[in-house]
C-alpha cells in the first residue's frame, strides 16, 4: 500500500450512518438523535462548511403571515414551475410539510426576519405565485440574505445540543453493499470512511445509510457551487448499480456574476430589481409579461441567452445587468447585505450607483439519486426498494422539483425529506438486525486511491478537471442539441480513459487533497457521463432541459423520469429506462407566466 | 514543471506574532501595557524612595539629586510620556467599556488620545527639560 | 439549568466572581488614578520644580496639609489596586501555569510591603 | 496574464522538522483572489500544496490564511489588493497539521462550551414564536458568524493564552445571551465569566479588523462583559 494510505482499517458497528453535514443530513442526524438511535455523521467538511450555508434568498412555506396563501397553491407552482414532470404526491408532501418544517426551525431558534406584528416575514420570489398563477405572493421566509447560512447553523447548534457523533474531516469513498450490488437485490449495508487528517481508513457497518452529499455544479466551469460539490453520493451510489435519475435537469441560476458565476440571488429579484439589456429595456417583458424578473430560472436563463444573442448584450459581450438602484441604499443594504458585498469585492461594482452586470450559472442539479417519498432508494422504474440506503437533499431526486427547480424549493426539500429521511431510518434500524460484516469492504478502494499515488507516471488531474469543465459548459448548458451532446458524450468517455491512467503528486498520508481531488474528479466525470447520455436521450425541451433541435415538449413520449445506469467495467452507460411521472391533481398544461 | 523555490526557515512560535500586522488597536494595546508595566516598576521605587523621607532623609535627597540631574530628568520625561499615554488610552479603553458603541470609533478615539498627548505633553517635556538647558549655559 | 450541556474542553466554572471584580476594580481605580495621579505628577513637575523638592521640603510644605497627606495615601491604595491586578493580568498572561501561583504570591507580598512602608511614612512622619 | 511572486509557508509532518517558506512566480488575471492564485499553484507547480477551501466566495469559513501578515480569507482578497508579492501562512496562533492547515479541534471545542443553541422551553400550541423586529436587530450582528476562526487566532491575548475562549467563542454566545427566546442567558454569563473567559479581552481589535463578516467583535465582548457586571 503506498503512504498515502494507512494500512489497517478500523471498524465500527452502528446503526445508522448520515454522510453529508449539510441541511439535509443534519436534519437527518437530529430526527435519528431525538429516537435515540446511534449515529455517526461523516463529512468531509467541518458541517458549517456545507455549501447549505450559501444559500441566500429564502425557504418558501404557505404561512399565509403578510397576505392569503395555501399549500395547494404552492404545491401548483412546484408542478408547473418544474414543468409537470414533478411527482405531484411528492409536491404534495413538501409543500404540506414545509409548513410546520419553517415552524420547527422557528422554534430551534432560527431568527428569521420578522412582519411589524412579529411573524416571521415573508418575501416573494420567483415562479411562487398566488390562487393557480395569477400574480406573485409573498411565501418565502427568510433570515436577510444569509437564509441557509441561518439554517445549517440552528441545524448545527440543535445537533451539538442534542449530542449528535461527528466525524468531522471523514471524506466517504466507498459504500459497502451485501448480498450483491443495488441492481442484484443487495443490501446497503455501510460505508468506508478515509480520515483526512491522517489517511486512515474506517469501515462502517450500519443498518441504514443516508447519503446527503449535495450537488455536483463543479463539473461546469462557471458554477455558483462550492469546490466540494462534486456528486461524491451520486456517483458512489451509481458505482454499486444504483440508477440515477433525471441528470439532464440541471439548473442554470441567471444572475451569476460574470466568469466566476458567484450568485447574486434571486432575492435582489424578489425585492423588486430589474434585469435590463443593454438598450436599457425590461426584456423580461417580453418572455413572461406577467412575471417578469419573477419567472421561473430556466426561463429567465434562456432569455438571457436570447437576448445575447440577438446582440442585446451589454457592450454585445455574453452577459445583461441586474439593476437594484431604485431599491434605495436602505433596502439594499438591509435586504440585500452579503449580495451587495459580493458585487463589491468580486466585481469591484457598486450597486447602490451601478447596475451589476451577470450571466447564467451552473446551480442546481433537479435530479440525483432516486428516492421514494420516505427518501429510502429505489433500484429501478418499479419503485422497488434499496434495502439500507436512503438519500436526501440535493443528491437525492424524489422527485419535486421536475424539470425545474422554483427558488427557495431546495431548502424545503431539505428540511421536509432530511426530516422523513430520519424518521424512517430510526424506525428501520428499530425492526431490523446489523448486516453480516463483510471482510474486506475497504480493499477496492483502497486499492484505486493507492494506484493513484504510486504510478510513477500518468495524467495530471487538474487537466482533466479543465476540460471536462469547459466541455460541459459549452456542450451540456443553456441550449443543447444533437450534436452537441453526442460529443460530449464522447468526450468524456475520453476524458474517463485518460483518468484510469491519472497520477497525483502528493503521496503523503497526511491531509493529501491531491489525492481527494483526484478522488472527486472520478465522481465528476461519472455525474457528467449520466448528465450527457440522459440529455441525449431526451429528445424534447421542458425546463431546463432545453433542445434546439426539439424545441417543443412532447408529452406523448417523455412525460417520465429518465432513470440511466452505470455501464459495467468502464464501459460508457447505455441501459436508460423511464419511469412514469405521478399525476394526482394537475393536468399538464402548457407553461406560460 | 518548475518548483517552487525555498526561502528557508519561517519565523516559529513569538516571531509568529511579530509578523502579524495588526491595527491601531494592537499597537495601543502593546504601549498600554509596556507603559503600565514601566510605570509600575517606577512606583516601586517611589514608594520606597518617600518612605526614606522618614527612614532616611539623606538618602533621600541624594536619590533626589539623581531625580533632577539631567539624565534623572529625561528619566522623568519617559515616565511622564508613559503616565500619560496609559492615562489617556485608559480613558479610551474605559468609555468604550461602558459604551460598547463606542467601540465603532476606537480609531477616532485613538486620534484624540495621540492629539492630546502631543498637545500637552510637549510643552510639558519643555518644562521639565528646560534646566537642562539652563545648566549646559 | 447549568448541568445540563457539557461544555467539552473546559472545565466547568466555579461560579467565582473574582474576575469579575478585578476587572471594575481596574477600572474604577483608574478613574481615581487619571486624577490623582496626573495631578501628583504636574504639582510635582510642573508647579514645582523637581530639584528644590529636599526630604525637609516634603515633610514642611507638601504634607504639612493632612488632606494632601491623606490625597497621596489614597493614591497609594489606587495605585495598589490598579497597578498590582493589572500586574497579576500581565503575569497570568504571559507566565506558565504552573509557575503562576509562585510569581502571583510575589506579587502579593511585593503589594502588601509597598503598602507597610507607604502607610508608615504617611503616618509616622512629624508634621512642620 | 501578469504574475506575483507567492510565498507560501509549507510543513509536511512526514518529511520537514520545522514549516519554512517557498516562493512560486504564479500568472494571475486581473479580478483573481489568493484563493485562485493558491490552486492555479497547486495545479501548476506542486500537487501537494495543501489548503482547505470550499465555497469560494467567502461564506463557508473554511479558508482563513493569514495573508501578507493578516488573517484574511484567501477567497475573499484580491490580488491587486496586495501588490506583487504575496506571503501565506497558516492562521496564528493554532497547531499546524500541513502546510496551511491549521488544527481546529479546539477552536470548535471553546464554539461547544457556551452552549452555542437556543435553551427555551417548547412554547405551548403550534405556531411560531413572536419576537419584534427590533428584538431581533439586538442580536442580528454576530448571527452573521461562519466560524472561521480568523478573529480568534489573530488575537494576542489567545497567543499569550491559549485557554482564553476567544472572539469567536464569545460572539456565539452573544447570539443568543440577547436573543429574546432564550432562557440560558445566566448559564452562558456564568461560563464566559470564568479566568478565561470576557476578561482575557484586551480590546486590540484585531479580531474586528480580520473578521470576514464584518462584525464588531469587540462590542460584543463588551456587551457581555457589562451583562455579566449587570447580573444579579
Ligand atoms: C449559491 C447558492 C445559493 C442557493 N440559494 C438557495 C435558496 O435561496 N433557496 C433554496 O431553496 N436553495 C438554494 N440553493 C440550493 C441549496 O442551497 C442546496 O441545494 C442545498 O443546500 C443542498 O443541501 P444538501 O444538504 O443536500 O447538501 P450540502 O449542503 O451541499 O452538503 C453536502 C454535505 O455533504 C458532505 N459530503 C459531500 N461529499 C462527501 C463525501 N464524499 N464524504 C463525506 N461527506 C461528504 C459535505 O461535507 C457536506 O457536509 C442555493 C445553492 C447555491 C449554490
Ligand atoms: C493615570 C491613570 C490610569 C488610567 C486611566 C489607567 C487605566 C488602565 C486600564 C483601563 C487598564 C486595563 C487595560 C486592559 O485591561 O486592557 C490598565 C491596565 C494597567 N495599568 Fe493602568 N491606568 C492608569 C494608571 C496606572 C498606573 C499609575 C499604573 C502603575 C502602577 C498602571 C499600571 C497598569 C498596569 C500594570 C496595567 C495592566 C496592563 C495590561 O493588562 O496590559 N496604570 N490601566
Ligand atoms: S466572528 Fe468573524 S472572524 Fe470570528 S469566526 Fe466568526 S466570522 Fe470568523
Ligand atoms: S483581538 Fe482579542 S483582545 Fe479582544 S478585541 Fe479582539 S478579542
Ligand atoms: S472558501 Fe468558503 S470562505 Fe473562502
Amino acid at each position: 500500500m503506498s503512504g498515502a494510505l494507512r494500512a489497517n482499517a478500523s471498524r465500527t458497528d452502528i446503526d445508522a450512518v448520515v454522510v453529508g453535514a449539510g441541511g439535509a443530513g443534519l436534519w437527518a442526524a437530529l430526527e435519528l438523535a431525538r429516537e435515540g438511535i446511534p449515529t455517526a455523521v461523516l463529512t468531509k467538511l467541518y458541517p458549517t462548511r456545507s455549501h447549505t450555508g450559501a444559500a441566500q434568498g429564502g425557504v418558501c412555506a404557505a404561512l399565509g403571515n403578510v397576505e392569503e396563501d395555501h399549500w395547494e397553491w404552492h404545491m401548483f407552482d412546484t408542478v408547473k414551475g418544474g414543468d409537470y414532470l414533478t411527482d405531484q404526491d411528492a409536491a404534495e408532501v413538501l409543500a404540506r410539510e414545509a409548513i410546520p418544517a419553517v415552524i420547527e426551525l422557528e422554534r430551534m431558534g432560527l431568527p428569521f426576519n420578522r412582519t411589524p406584528d412579529g411573524k416571521i416575514d415573508q418575501r416573494r420570489f420567483g415562479g411562487h405565485t398566488r390562487n393557480y398563477g395569477e400574480g406573485p405572493v409573498r411565501r418565502s421566509c427568510y433570515a436577510a440574505d444569509r437564509t441557509g447560512h441561518m439554517i445549517l447553523q440552528t441545524l448545527y447548534q440543535q445537533c451539538i445540543k442534542a449530542g449528535v457523533k461527528f466525524y468531522d474531516e471523514y471524506h466517504v469513498v466507498d459504500l459497502v453493499f451485501e448480498g450483491g450490488e443495488a441492481d442484484k437485490g443487495g443490501r446497503c449495508s455501510g460505508v468506508v470512511g478515509y480520515k483526512i487528517s491522517d489517511g486512515s481508513l474506517h469501515v462502517f457497518r450500519a443498518k441504514t445509510v443516508l447519503l446527503a452529499t449535495g450537488g455536483y455544479g463543479r463539473a461546469w466551469r462557471v458554477t455558483s457551487n462550492a469546490h466540494s460539490l462534486t456528486g461524491d453520493g451520486m456517483a458512489l451510489a451509481w458505482r454499486h448499480g444504483v440508477p440515477l435519475m433525471d441528470m439532464e435537469f440541471y439548473q442554470f441560476h441567471p444572475t451569476g456574476i460574470v466568469g466566476i458565476g458567484i450568485l447574486l440571488s434571486e432575492a435582489a429579484r424578489g425585492e423588486g430589481g430589474y434585469l435590463l439589456n443593454n438598450e436599457g429595456k425590461r426584456f423580461m417583458e417580453s418572455y413572461a409579461p406577467k412575471l417578469m424578473e419573477l419567472a421561473p430560472r430556466d426561463m429567465v436563463s434562456r432569455a438571457i441567452y436570447q437576448e445575447v444573442r440577438a446582440g442585446r448584450g451589454i457592450d454585445g459581450k455574453d452577459y445583461v445587468y441586474l439593476d437594484v438602484r431604485h431599491l434605495g441604499r436602505k433596502v439594499i443594504e438591509e435586504k440585500l447585505p452579503d449580495i451587495t458585498d459580493f458585487a463589491r469585492v468580486y466585481q469591484g461594482v457598486e450597486p447602490i450607483s451601478e447596475p451589476v452586470p451577470i450571466q447564467p450559472t451552473a446551480h442546481y442539479a433537479m435530479g440525483g439519486v432516486p428516492t421514494n417519498l420516505n427518501t429510502e432508494v429505489i433500484a429501478g422504474p418499479d419503485g422497488s426498494v434499496v434495502p439500507g440506503l436512503f438519500a436526501a437533499g440535493e443528491v437525492a431526486c424524489v422527485s419535486v422539483h421536475g424539470a425545474n427547480r422554483l427558488g427557495t424549493n431546495s431548502l424545503v426539500d431539505l428540511l421536509v425529506f432530511g426530516k422523513r429521511a430520519g424518521k424512517r431510518m430510526a424506525a428501520i434500524c428499530k425492526s431490523t438486525q446489523l448486516p453480516a460484516a463483510r471482510p474486506g469492504a475497504e480493499t477496492a478502494v483502497a486499492d484505486e486511491m493507492a494506484a493513484m499515488a504510486s504510478r510513477p507516471e500518468g495524467v495530471r488531474p487538474a487537466e482533466i478537471r479543465r476540460d471536462l469543465a469547459a466541455l460541459m459548459m459549452d456542450n451540456v448548458g443553456v441550449y443543447r442539441d444533437e450534436a452537441l451532446l453526442s460529443a460530449a458524450v464522447r468526450e468524456i468517455a475520453r476524458l474517463k480513459g485518460e483518468y484510469a491512467r491519472v497520477r497525483v503528486e502528493d503521496t503523503g498520508s497526511v491531509f493529501n487533497t491531491d489525492l481527494l481531488e483526484a478522488r472527486e474528479l472520478g465522481y465528476l466525470l461519472d455525474t457528467a457521463e449520466a448528465t450527457a447520455v440522459s440529455a441525449l436521450a431526451r429528445k424534447e425541451s421542458r425546463g431546463a432541459h432545453s433542445r434546439e433541435d426539439y424545441p417543443d415538449r412532447d408529452d406523448a413520449k417523455f412525460l417520465a423520469h429518465t432513470m440511466v445506469w452505470r455501464g459495467s467495467d468502464g464501459a460508457p452507460a447505455e441501459r436508460i429506462a423511464y419511469k412514469p411521472v405521478t399525476i394526482t391533481i394537475f393536468e399538464p398544461k402548457p407553461r406560460i407566466y | 514543471m518548475a518548483r517552487g523555490s525555498d526561502r528557508g526557515a519561517a519565523p516559529a512560535g513569538i516571531g509568529r506574532y511579530l509578523t502579524y500586522r495588526g491595527g491601531e488597536g494592537m499597537v495601543a494595546w502593546a504601549f498600554h501595557r509596556a507603559s503600565g508595566i514601566g510605570v509600575w516598576a517606577f512606583i516601586i521605587l517611589h514608594v520606597f524612595d518617600i518612605w526614606l523621607i522618614g527612614a532616611n532623609p539623606e538618602a533621600y535627597d541624594f536619590l533626589g539629586a539623581i531625580y533632577s540631574s539631567p539624565p534623572g530628568r529625561l528619566m522623568e520625561t519617559l515616565l511622564g510620556a508613559a503616565l500619560f499615554y496609559h492615562a489617556l488610552n485608559g480613558m479610551r479603553i474605559v468609555v468604550m467599556d461602558f459604551w460598547p458603541a463606542l467601540t465603532a470609533y476606537h480609531r477616532a478615539l485613538w486620534r484624540i488620545v495621540w492629539i492630546t498627548f502631543f498637545a500637552i505633553g510637549l510643552p510639558g517635556a519643555y518644562i521639565i527639560l528646560k534646566p537642562i538647558w539652563e545648566v549646559a549655559r | 439549568m447549568s448541568g445540563r450541556y457539557s461544555r467539552s474542553g473546559r472545565p466547568r466554572p466555579v461560579g467565582s466572581r473574582v474576575d469579575l471584580y478585578v476587572w471594575y476594580a481596574v477600572r474604577i481605580s483608574s478613574l481615581a488614578l487619571f486624577v490623582l495621579a496626573l495631578a501628583h505628577f504636574a504639582m510635582t513637575h510642573f508647579v514645582y520644580d523637581p530639584a528644590d523638592q529636599s526630604a525637609e521640603w516634603v515633610r514642611q510644605m507638601r504634607w504639612s496639609s493632612v488632606t494632601l497627606r491623606a490625597l497621596d495615601w489614597g493614591m497609594l491604595m489606587a495605585v495598589l489596586v490598579h497597578g498590582f491586578l493589572g500586574m497579576r493580568t500581565v503575569l497570568q498572561d504571559y507566565v506558565p501555569s504552573r509557575l503562576r501561583r509562585v510569581a502571583l504570591g510575589i506579587l502579593y507580598a511585593l503589594a502588601l510591603a509597598l503598602f507597610v512602608l507607604g502607610t508608615q511614612v504617611v503616618l509616622t512622619l512629624k508634621i512642620g | 496574464m501578469s504574475s506575483v511572486e507567492l510565498k507560501i509557508q509549507r510543513f509536511d509532518p512526514e518529511r520537514d522538522a520545522a514549516p519554512h517558506w517557498v516562493n512560486y512566480t504564479v500568472p494571475v488575471e486581473p479580478m483573481d483572489r489568493v484563493l485562485d492564485v493558491l490552486t492555479r499553484a497547486k495545479e501548476l507547480f506542486d500537487g501537494s500544496i495543501t489548503f482547505r477551501r470550499s465555497c469560494a466566495h467567502g461564506v463557508c469559513g473554511s479558508d482563513a490564511l493569514m495573508i501578507n501578515g493578516r488573517n484574511r480569507l484567501a477567497c475573499k482578497v484580491r490580488v491587486e489588493q496586495l501588490g506583487k508579492s504575496i506571503s501565506v501562512a497558516p492562521l496564528p496562533g493554532l497547531p499546524v497539521i500541513k502546510d496551511l492547515v491549521v488544527d481546529m479541534d479546539a477552536f470548535f471545542g471553546k464554539y461547544r462550551s457556551v452552549l452555542p443553541f437556543l435553551v427555551a422551553e417548547e412554547p405551548a400550541g403550534e405556531g411560531e414564536r413572536h419576537q419584534t423586529q427590533e428584538q431581533r436587530d439586538r442580536y442580528d450582528d454576530t448571527t452573521k458568524c461562519i466560524l472561521c476562526a480568523a478573529c480568534t487566532s489573530s488575537c494576542p491575548s489567545f497567543w499569550a493564552q491559549p485557554d482564553y475562549v476567544g472572539p469567536a467563542a464569545i460572539v456565539n454566545a452573544h447570539r443568543f445571551i440577547f436573543d429574546s427566546r432564550d432562557e440560558a442567558a445566566d448559564d452562558r454569563l456564568e461560563i464566559l465569566a470564568d479566568e478565561d473567559g470576557v476578561w482575557r479581552c484586551r480590546t486590540t481589535f484585531n479580531c474586528v479588523d480580520a473578521c470576514p463578516r464584518g462584525i464588531n467583535i469587540t462590542k460584543a465582548i463588551l456587551e457581555v462583559s457589562s451583562a455579566i457586571g449587570s447580573r444579579r
